[in-house]
C-alpha cells in the first residue's frame, strides 16, 4: 500500500518533517502551494528514506519565482501528472 | 478511477481551493468519475452563490457551480459546517425567516456521513486544505 | 447510501492543538461520524495535535465544549484508544500522566502501519 | 479611551473573533469608547447575517449585532474581502440580480480608507486574527 | 513607546521568537489562544529582556488545561486586565 | 473622513509567505491604502514573509497577480523601500540577488526602532 505525501505548507509549518517519520517503501512526496519553500532551504529537508521520489508542482514553482532554484532531487510536475501519481499510489495523504 | 475530494478551505483566504477545482477539472480531462464533492468546515464557502468576484480575479466558486452543474457531480456541504457559517438553502431560511439564500444550487446540504459513504466507494479520496 | 455493508480502516492524524482553530473540532466530527457507520478508526495524536489530550481541559470559560471531555467519551462509539505519538510528546515536555487515561503511547512504526493499512488517511 | 478592532478570522474557524467580541464587551463595560469595527479578510464573516448556529453554541455573528446595533457602533467590513467572499449588501445584490442580502443590517460595506483612518483617529488599534 | 504583544499561535508557529527579537524596555507579552502553550513548554521560551512581564489570559489556560502548569513568569489575567494593559502600554502589536 | 490632515507612522511586518494564504494581499492592500491617505509607511519582511520578496514571481499559471510585482511598483505611491529582516533572510539560504531590487536589508535594532516609532504595527 504507497502513499503519495502532498505538503502545502511552508516549511516553518514542518508538515515534511512529521511526515518523513512515516514514509514507507514506495511512498512518494509531492511539493505544492507553499509545500514548494522547501526547495529552496536545504537546511529545511528532513532525511528521507532511500528511493523516495519527490516531485514538485510546476505551477506553484513558477508562481513563487522558484523554477530556477529547484532542488536537484525533486522533478516538477504537471496537473495532469498530479493526478496520475494519485492513481499510481494506494492514497493520497494531504499534510494539511 | 472513482475520486472523491474533500475540500477544507475558502477561496482567497487559502490557495487550496483553487488547487482542488484545478485537480477536478484534470480529472475530468482524464475521464475519471468523480464520485462525491465533500466541502468541509471553511470549504463550505466554496458553494456560496453570493460572491462578487471582480473581473480580474478568478471567480471560484462559480466555476466549482458550472464544473458541478455540467458534469451533474454529486456536491455535498457539510450540515454542521454550513449553517453556522452562513451558507444556508432555501429550507433552513424558510425556517430560520432569513429571507435569503447563500448555497449554491449545484450543492446540497447533508451530514458527514456523506463523507464516511465517500471514502468507502471511491478508489481515491483526496483532501484539499 | 451504501456504507453499512463494508468495513473500511481510517486513520486520522489529529496534529492541530484545539480551540485555537477548527480542526480539533471537525477531526473529531469525523472520528464521531466514521465510528457510527461501523469504521475501524484508529485515532492518532501527533504534533501539537497532543495538546487535544491534555487533562483537566475546562473549556467553559470560552464558552465552548471541552474537546478533551469529548474525546474521553468516544468508547461509547467504540474508539477505545487515543494513540499519542511518543516523539511528539517528549518534545513538548508533557508526560502521560499529563493526559486523558484513554491514552496509548506509540511509536513511529505502529503509526506508519496504521497508515499503510488504512484505506484513507485525514490529517487535520 | 478611543478603541478600533480589526477582525481578521472568521467565527468557528478561529477563535479569534471571540476573543475580539469578548474584548469589545470588555471596552464597553470599563467606560471605552469603540471609534469602529473594521472586519477584513475573513472576518468578514462576522458580519453575515445568515448564520444558523445550535442551542448549544455560542453565535457569535448574532452577538456582534447586538453589540454593535445596542451600543451604536461604527461597523465597517471591508468591500474588497466581502465581496468575494459572498458577503453582500442590498446594493451589491439588486446590481447582480442575486437575491439575497448577507450582511447584517448593523455593519456597512467600506474601503480600506476606514482602517487607515481608524489608525490615525483612535488612541489604540487592537488585531485580532 | 512601550507595546503590549499579544501572541495567539502555538510556539510550533514560533511568533514569540521572532517578537522576542524586537522588545524594546517597558514592552509586556500577552499568551493568549493558543499561545498559552508556550507556558507548558519551557523549552520553546526565547530570552527575553529582562523585566519584560509575561501575561497569560486565564480563560485560555483554563479551557486548554493549562491552570496547574503555568510557567511560574506568567501572571494570569482576565479580560478586564487585558483591557487595562492595552491602555497602559502606548500600542498593542498583535503577533497574528 | 479626517484622514488627510494628520500623519501617522504605519510599521507592517509582512510574515507570511505569498499565495498559499491570502495574508500577504491583505498587507500589500493596507500598505497601498495607508500611502493613498499619506501616511508613512515602514514596510518589512521577516519569517516566511521574504518570500513575498523573490525575484521573477509568475504568478499566472495559478491564475492570480504577481505579489512580487506589485511590490516593485509601490514606489508609484511613495513606498520606495521593502525592509527585509537579515536574520531572516540568513535563515532561510537566500541572497539579496535572489530579491526584488527595492529590498533593503535591516537588522533587529532597525526593526525594533520601526515598532517603537509607529503609531500602528500590523503583523500579518
Amino acid at each position: 500500500m504507497t502513499s503519495l505525501h502532498t505538503i502545502t505548507k511552508p516549511p516553518s509549518a514542518a508538515a515534511l518533517q512529521s511526515c518523513a517519520k512515516f514514509l514507507s517503501e514506495g511512498d512518494s512526496i509531492l511539493l505544492l502551494e507553499d509545500g514548494v519553500y522547501y526547495s529552496a532551504d536545504a537546511n529545511n529537508w528532513p532525511a528521507l528514506p532511500l528511493g523516495t521520489k519527490v516531485y514538485g508542482l510546476k505551477e506553484d514553482f513558477v508562481a513563487r519565482g522558484l523554477s530556477k532554484i529547484v532542488d536537484r532531487q525533486v522533478e516538477l510536475v504537471d496537473y495532469a501528472r498530479f493526478v496520475q501519481l494519485s492513481c499510481e499510489h494506494d492514497k493520497v495523504v494531504s499534510w494539511l | 478511477m472513482k475520486f472523491s475530494l474533500v475540500v477544507y478551505s475558502a477561496p482567497y483566504s487559502s490557495q487550496s481551493a483553487a488547487t482542488a477545482l484545478h485537480f477536478a477539472q484534470q480529472l475530468l480531462i482524464q475521464g475519471h468519475e468523480i464520485y462525491r464533492l465533500f466541502f468541509f468546515g471553511d470549504g463550505v464557502h466554496n458553494a456560496s452563490k453570493l460572491a462578487v468576484v471582480s473581473q480580474d480575479e478568478t471567480h471560484i466558486q462559480q466555476q466549482w457551480d458550472s464544473l458541478i452543474a455540467e458534469n451533474n457531480i454529486d456536491s455535498v456541504v457539510c450540515v454542521s459546517s454550513a449553517l453556522k457559517r452562513g451558507i444556508i438553502n432555501l429550507e433552513e431560511s424558510n425556517r430560520h425567516d432569513l429571507e435569503s439564500i447563500s448555497l449554491s444550487d449545484s450543492s446540497e446540504i447533508a451530514g458527514l456521513g456523506q463523507l464516511i459513504d465517500a471514502s468507502i466507494n471511491s478508489d481515491r479520496l483526496v483532501n484539499f486544505g | 447510501m451504501n456504507t453499512t455493508n463494508s468495513n473500511t480502516e481510517i486513520t486520522l492524524l489529529a496534529r492541530s492543538a484545539p480551540y485555537g482553530s477548527g480542526a480539533a473540532k471537525l477531526c473529531l466530527d469525523v472520528s464521531i461520524a466514521a465510528a457510527v457507520f461501523e469504521q475501524t478508526v484508529n485515532y492518532v495524536f501527533l504534533d501539537d495535535g497532543i495538546y487535544q489530550v491534555l487533562d483537566e481541559q475546562d473549556a467553559s470559560p470560552i464558552n465552548s465544549k471541552s474537546l478533551g471531555k469529548t474525546l474521553e467519551a468516544l468508547g461509547l462509539y467504540g474508539i477505545e484508544k487515543l494513540y499519542v505519538d511518543e516523539d511528539s510528546l517528549r518534545k513538548r515536555n508533557l508526560s502521560t500522566d499529563q493526559l486523558l487515561p484513554q491514552v496509548e503511547l506509540v511509536n513511529a512504526d505502529a503509526i506508519k502501519k496504521f497508515i499503510n493499512q488504512s484505506k484513507f488517511v485525514l490529517t487535520l
